[in-house]
């Protein structure tokens, strides 16, 4: 029989492992992608031929780059914002609230989660079209910006609920009970208690939005974001330029990772001499 | 953009990458006072959906492939032309395109203009195999090829050569013992088929490193590109005709005027530009594919490589092996027999 | 009562099918001080609950300074509650825990501070524990924050919910004091849920006995203490001895008879008896406090017990003893001074004695 | 959980539910509706034709090949599922337990692992799986036989891609159940004499449920609308619902199929869901009763 | 001891840079009862979790039955614990959360059955709560059950923090009995963190006095009581007098005089003087339950003050009188039985008495 410390050893180390291998996981085709975005031969075969840049000098050079990046950062934020706000809400009525029609909201909240993206695309270009010869209006960003709140926000309910459920209201009674109105409930209590969830439907809300093709191909007009760049290029054969563009996405990452490392290093100085002064 | 505020009129421009390159639409914006916005199509038929969807209603141009541009007409999308109005352009064309040109017309009408071309056949690397081999489909269905197939899940591309090989012709009325045999030719297909790939850059690769030893249903389209970078030992053919039977496609891109009410000229004229031979010649060359254009003046203005990597020497042969591409009357049967085999398998 | 600040009558409070309150009446007068006791399960947290407007009662009324508080929302009742589970906001530091309510009054930021800091003294936290987390204080420093978060903002009612439980006796004593001291100044009433029956019958003005959700008792700590309404209240508060006898009318009082005594008979004033009495089945109650051991003459009057020693504790300021007696089916609860020499030892016989006149008679 | 009751009347609750509720009515519902009035239409020269016939469902009922794919593509999301809650709950429960030091970073880096396109993902694991890609290549310079691994272009390459791309969100969702576990808990499990394997399963799964369910719900919605892993890493040999929708949209132009094969998919998602929801919810998971 | 289950030496616990425990030493014997008492925060909390091995103490020695503890797990330990905020499963129903350690031992069906009922009665608790959850009890309902949980499985040592602070007094009583009974049939350790000082002093065979993380005092409850090793002790448990006097040494004892009182000079004998007096700063130790007021005469040998009585408290069994003393800062406290006619009166002069050799000698 194996010790007991032993065998807790085993157990911590398959958990750091499974974080690690998982990351690795992740990982694996990113750093494929980034080593074979040096290559200097145009196809992605191995071993990889030679080292060049040229690629990136491409990537930034193709004229509709940057402002698909752009494209896609506002459409993400917006969409997030939106999507966090109104999944928030929908969260604490579907866990919290009982009230009438309460299975038709949740059934109208939930449904999208379900339908396939590259019909949902195309279905809501139909309305918009009818709605669009109404009111006159295009396609474009906006109506991107609106398929993605519709698709994504059932994703941030599902995510916020999880916090929401369990949620002890005692703590929301004790904030009435010192004269908070229902917003200042809200803002001072619930709000920071469910923030772990928020802020992680937000990110997938982003990531969604961010990395969505069928819905943007569909309702952007002649507005591009970044999956329509790259899709629209890979289609029709792949150069480097697009594994570059993995090794580009990076970037960001990596240094976010070594902010938070500094900040972390600073936070834990900053509490070791606050101690040492008191 | 400024210059979209500035500019007296502007084009929404549904096209294939190539289409978009600046070196194409910068000097006509520019001749023109007008400004370009471009919608990239991913495929075909999905196109045509966005289109269906509404779109149309905000597009001028669309640049796609033939069957989809001469079912835009009938679909309503699409102002037919004048062949007249174009006749200047015709008369550049290679006599094979000049007007009427039947591929792309709906009951006489015409619904736009060719503008890129190539051939369908078995697309293979000779470093593997030898031509002769391919001088006929009947490796697809050899056990020996057994899981090296790549077919391009392009629509309809991938199986009108394998109707052609059952002794099939898919462009005409097709009766049921017709489409009972594409049914077997396909079943028969996937059974070596390693892979059903939508994507050039997969194909192209494993062409390359010879885990497909063919590609069928891309032909031209999915290798000039790699012929131009240097790996001109990859060809693409038209097989021998059999038992009378054509095995070759011929397919094409054109370029039409979307009916949106506005009738505008600009959109127009850009279609003259876009068959001149300057403008095809750079429509011809692109990062992303080469091919070849209708126009018969451009020919003088590719280098040799550049001749080569087109595999213009045998141009005319592929032509005169080779049933054209257009609208089969039943190929929604076919697309429907592709999805049960292939659930089937 | 002229006005009472609260008014509650006929409360009643079902959780399910199960009733926790059945018709709960009580009036509280501004500035008074009640304490809520009652054995575990009995109502008393769902009663605060409802008076602070967490939960809607099922029947009854309630007025709190004269106004009808249905669909009122805790949040605008003048009321302020000190949780039994505590309720501190984990995500926010002892400072801003305590210095909440300020904040939601708009309460600047140096006064704040300030009054933050005096609660943090009046509760004996130091101050290097405003910047902690509640996880990080024991349970008493937790149940300390609490108090301060609810007297911060000197509210028109507290209410209480067992606040000083999980406390040292030393500290109890001092934030007791202090509670009552802020009860004086302040003029604010309270409502104190206690187990702890010294400190209601200490703090308290007035004290509510409830038992399984309904009220028994209200009155003065004397009159729960010595005037029991039942066997239950005596027993509930405090150590109870009950001595079978048989009562008649006698003029103004009683006369009772023991069969276990000698000279077993005597009157009882009439002050001394429950006014509930009813014909079968009294009890003379003894508290232990009032009995002795006799060890030379009994005195006039007094009624003396024999039995052995079964078993003593030492208890601190007083040592209890229990002794058995022929014909009791209970031990005889005494309590003694403390004292460093005990009086007598386990198994010893003894003769015990107490006042029967002193006694209060009361229904089984 | 207090559940609170809430009438149409309260302008709060209104103000909460409405927005939401709107969107959904005016921009989902209508298309949904549009999408079920599609199935009762039929196409010709590409173009719907109005009709109300119910000749699409003929097809759809007709055809066991439709029912194949459907089945296939539960079977395939259901695996799916497993897997990444297999996979997430380790990775989750080390992030919520033991990473505590480098927990932000990790979590950026699996952050930015999804910034990256999805496309272009898809792409690197092709580079990866291939016979002579770079997995094969590794294994062969171990030591390995050649072309040992052939996965590419196989149902267990689409179950890699889908897990890839799927198993962060149960992750975050089991770990926002665990980071809010009250530690005494498991100290209690501990004390009364259960092993640690033990304390996780009398209390710490318990308790994750709500994270491990909607981890779970959001992994098999997802899987059952998977496109791209089946038609890139499985070589579209063995098609899923979404890609089978897709033909019939796309390539065949039949909006009225593509539209009732839509509606099979969201009727069997739903029945599932609904079928696992009711088994799931007999017991409850925060020792509350579902009211 | 001969063979102390528990044996801890020299327990140190830091948390971050704050120092919890500063080398607590502890022995427990097999079967003894032992409470640990001591102001909130001072680190009982944290000497149980060390004992249960919840925490790993950052120094220091701990065997338990003889065997080092160094990376034993809690689950392998005989110890169980009640937790101060009790840790009972929202998940799991009563029955569940009592039956859990059963579960885990594999005891069959019937037979845990059989078991949870019998801690259900003997917790008075209703046998339809087993399908509860704990969420739907109340406070001291939820702390019953994590008692019953505790005792179910009948462990080598118990650990018990606080585990009847949210009782009322009667039901407190009743499983006081039931502890004491248990603890005497199953022959296990209890270790008790208590606020009650009664509830410790009835008991506790041993009572171990904390400050700060420091062990101030270990010793029987009438050592702690009238032996206390200094003011901090004696002033934490139980009401206390401090009369500042010079002290010399005196033969066997110590000559005490006091400049407050006529005849203000004594002696005590040395078994009422702190081993660890110190010459600065002498105090006589007077409890209130010895102190009397005078009518008539003194007694011979008592010490006798005049005051004013400046407030009363009845607690029931007793009566609290506050009585200022010229010359004294702080009133003193005395403790007489409880009686329906009060001795005195607010305000009212009164004589005060005690007999100082019945007092103890302390350092300040
Ligand atoms: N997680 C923690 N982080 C920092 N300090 C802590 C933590 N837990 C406890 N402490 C501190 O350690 C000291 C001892 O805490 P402990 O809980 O042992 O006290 P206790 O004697 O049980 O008090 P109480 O009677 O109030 O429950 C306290 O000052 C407390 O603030
Ligand atoms: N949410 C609930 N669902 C069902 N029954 C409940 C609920 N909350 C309380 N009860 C029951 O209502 C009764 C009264 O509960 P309450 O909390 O008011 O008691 P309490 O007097 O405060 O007791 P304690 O002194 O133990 O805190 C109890 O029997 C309890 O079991
Ligand atoms: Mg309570
Ligand atoms: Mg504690």
């Amino acid at each position: 029989m194996m010790s007991q410390r032993m065998r807790n050893a085993l157990v911590d180390t398959t958990l750091v492992g499974s974080v690690v291998l998982l990351l690795v996981f992740f990982y694996a085709p990113i750093a494929t992608l980034v080593a074979f975005s040096f290559t200097s031969s145009r196809v992605l075969t191995l071993p990889i031929e030679g080292f060049s840049l040229q690629w990136y000098g491409e990537l930034f050079n193709k004229p509709d780059f940057l402002p698909a990046v752009l494209n896609s950062a506002a459409v993400a934020t917006i969409s997030t914002l939106f999507a966090t706000v109104l999944g928030t809400a929908g969260a604490v009525a579907w866990v919290r609230y009982r009230f009438r029609l309460q299975g038709v909201f949740r059934g109208l909240t939930f449904a999208p989660l379900l339908f396939p993206q590259l019909l949902l695309g195309v279905v809501m270009l139909l309305w918009f079209s009818v709605l669009g010869s109404w009111l006159g209006f295009s396609t474009g960003l906006v109506t991107v910006i609106i398929g993605h709140v519709v698709y994504i926000t059932p994703f941030a309910l599902v995510v916020v609920a999880v916090q929401v459920y369990g949620f002890d209201e005692t703590l929301e009674d004790a904030a009435r009970d010192a004269g908070a109105s229902g917003w200042e409930v809200f803002r001072e209590i619930t709000f920071p208690l469910l923030w772990p969830g928020i802020f992680s439907a937000a990110i997938f809300s982003f990531l969604l939005s961010w990395g969505n093709f069928y819905v943007s191909y569909s309702l952007a007009g002649t507005a591009r974001t970044l999956p329509i760049f790259v899709y629209s290029g890979i289609a029709v054969g792949s150069s480097p330029i697009y594994p570059a563009l993995a090794t580009v996405n990076l970037v960001p990452a990596l240094l976010l990772v070594i902010v938070a490392e500094v900040l972390r290093r600073r936070a834990l100085k900053r509490q070791a001499s606050s101690i040492a002064t008191s | 953009s400024r210059r979209d505020a500035a500019a007296a009129e502007s084009l929404n421009y549904m096209c294939w990458e190539g289409y978009n390159a600046p070196s194409i639409l910068e000097p006509f914006q520019k001749s023109k006072d007008a400004s370009i916005s471009i919608d990239l199509i991913t495929d075909s038929a999905g196109g045509f959906a966005k289109l269906a969807a509404g779109a149309s209603r905000d597009f001028d141009l669309v640049s796609s492939d033939s069957p989809w541009i001469q079912r835009m007409g009938p679909a309503g999308f699409c102002r037919y032309i004048d062949e007249a109005d174009f006749a200047d352009q015709f008369a550049e064309f290679y006599p094979q395109f000049r007007a009427p040109f039947a591929p792309l017309a709906f009951e006489g009408k015409a619904t736009g203009l060719p503008t890129r071309w190539g051939w369908v056949g078995p697309t293979v690397n000779t470093k593997f195999d030898k031509l002769e081999t391919w001088s006929s489909y009947a490796p697809v269905f050899d056990s020996a090829y057994k899981d090296k197939i790549c077919l391009l899940d392009w629509g309809d591309w991938p199986i009108m050569p394998l109707a052609l090989y059952a002794g099939i012709n898919p462009y005409e009325e097709l009766d049921d013992a017709a489409l009972e045999e594409v049914r077997k030719v396909l079943r028969a297909a996937f059974k070596n088929t390693r892979a059903i790939v939508a994507d050039l850059a997969v194909a192209q690769k494993g062409l390359i490193d010879g885990s497909f030893r063919a590609l069928i249903g891309g032909g031209t389209y999915a290798t000039s590109a790699l012929r131009m970078k240097g790996h001109d030992y990859i060809q693409s053919i038209v097989p021998e005709p059999k038992n009378g039977l054509k095995q070759g496609i011929i397919w094409m891109e054109a370029t039409g005027l979307i009916d949106n009410g506005k009738n505008s000229q600009i959109a127009a004229d850009f279609l003259k530009y876009i068959v001149s031979p300057d403008v095809a010649k750079q429509l011809a060359i692109t990062e992303a594919t080469c091919n070849l254009v209708p126009n018969s003046k451009a020919e003088a203005l590719f280098s040799e490589e550049e001749k080569n990597a087109l595999q213009m020497d045998y141009m005319w042969t592929a032509w005169d092996n080779s049933q054209f591409h257009t609208v089969a009357p039943n190929i929604d049967d076919m697309l429907a027999i592709w999805q049960e085999e292939l659930a089937a398998r | 009562m002229a006005s009472p600040i609260i008014d509650a009558s006929g409360i009643v409070k079902d959780y399910g099918t199960a009733r926790a309150l059945h018709g709960v009446s009580l009036q509280i007068g501004t500035g008074e001080f009640v304490a809520l006791v009652g054995p575990s399960g009995c109502g008393k947290t769902t009663l605060l609950k409802i008076l602070a407007g967490f939960e809607e009662p099922t029947g009854g009324h309630l007025q709190i300074q004269g106004k009808d508080m249905r669909g009122v929302p805790a949040a605008s009742r003048p009321t302020r509650m000190v949780f039994q589970k505590l309720a501190l906001f984990p995500h926010k530091t002892v400072a801003e825990n305590i210095g909440f309510p300020l904040k939601l009054q708009k309460v600047g930021k140096a006064e704040a501070d300030g009054r933050i800091r005096a609660m943090l003294d009046l509760m004996h936290l130091k101050p290097d524990y405003l910047e902690r987390y509640p996880a990080q204080l024991s349970g008493g420093e937790q149940q300390r924050v609490a108090l301060a978060r609810a007297l911060v903002s000197q509210p028109g009612v507290l209410l209480l919910d067992e606040p000083m439980s999980a406390l040292d006796a030393k500290l109890k004593k001092s934030l007791q004091a202090e509670l009552k001291k802020l009860h004086r100044e302040l003029g604010t009433s309270f409502v104190l849920v206690t187990h702890d029956l010294e400190e209601a019958m200490m703090l308290a003005d007035r004290i509510c006995v409830m038992r399984s959700g309904h009220v028994v008792q209200v009155g003065t700590p004397a009159d729960i203490y010595y005037r029991p309404a039942n066997m239950f209240v005596a027993g509930f508060i405090g150590e109870t001895n009950f001595l079978p006898v048989t009562a008649s009318a006698a003029g103004d009082g009683m006369t009772v008879v023991s069969p276990l005594v000698a000279a077993g008979k005597t009157t009882i004033a009439s002050e001394h008896v429950s006014p509930s009495l009813s014909a079968k089945g009294t009890a003379l109650l003894v508290r232990p406090e009032t009995i002795r051991f006799v060890k030379g003459d009994a005195a006039p009057g007094e009624w003396v017990l024999d039995g052995h020693v079964e078993e003593y504790f030492i208890k601190g300021a007083s040592t209890q003893y229990r002794v058995r007696v022929h014909g009791l089916d209970n031990a005889v609860i005494l309590d003694l001074p403390g004292s460093i020499v005990l009086p007598a030892a386990v198994g010893e016989a003894v003769r015990i004695g107490f006042d029967p006149t002193q006694a209060f008679l009361l229904s089984e | 959980m207090r559940i609170e009751r809430k009438s149409w009347n309260d302008p709060v609750f209104v103000a909460t539910v409405a927005p939401l509720a709107l969107v959904m009515v005016a921009f989902f519902l209508v298309p949904l509706l549009m999408t079920a009035v599609l199935t009762f239409q039929t196409t010709q020269y590409y173009r719907l034709v109005w009709t109300w016939d119910l000749k699409i469902w003929t097809e759809v009922f007709s055809k066991p090949h439709y029912w194949t794919i459907m089945l296939r593509t539960v079977a395939m999301a259901l695996i799916c599922v497993v897997l990444t809650v297999l996979i997430a709950f380790p990775a989750a429960y080390a992030l919520a337990t033991r990473l505590k030091t480098f927990k932000t970073q990790i979590q950026i880096l699996i952050i930015f692992a999804f910034l990256t396109d999805a496309v272009l993902k898809t792409f690197g694991w092709i580079l990866i799986l291939d016979k002579n890609g770079v997995a094969n290549w590794l294994l062969m310079h171990l030591g390995f036989p050649p072309e040992m691994l052939n996965l590419l272009f196989t149902p267990t390459g689409t179950m890699i891609g889908m897990v890839y791309n799927l198993v962060a969100y149960p992750m975050f969702t089991i770990y926002l159940s665990l980071v809010r576990i009250d530690r005494d808990l498991m100290l209690a499990a501990y004390d009364a004499g259960a092993s640690r394997i033990r304390t996780f399963f009398e209390v710490t799964l318990p308790l994750s449920r709500p994270g491990l369910y909607s981890g779970a719900v959001l992994v098999f919605v997802l899987s059952l609308g998977a496109f791209l892993e089946p038609k890139v890493l499985g070589g579209g040999t063995s098609p899923l619902a979404s890609e089978l929708i897709r033909q019939s949209f796309e390539t065949r132009v039949n909006w009225p199929l593509g539209a009732a094969l839509t509606m099979v998919l969201i009727t069997i998602g739903a029945l599932m869901l609904a079928t696992c929801a009711t088994f799931a919810l007999r017991r409850p998971s925060t020792g509350r009763r579902p009211a």
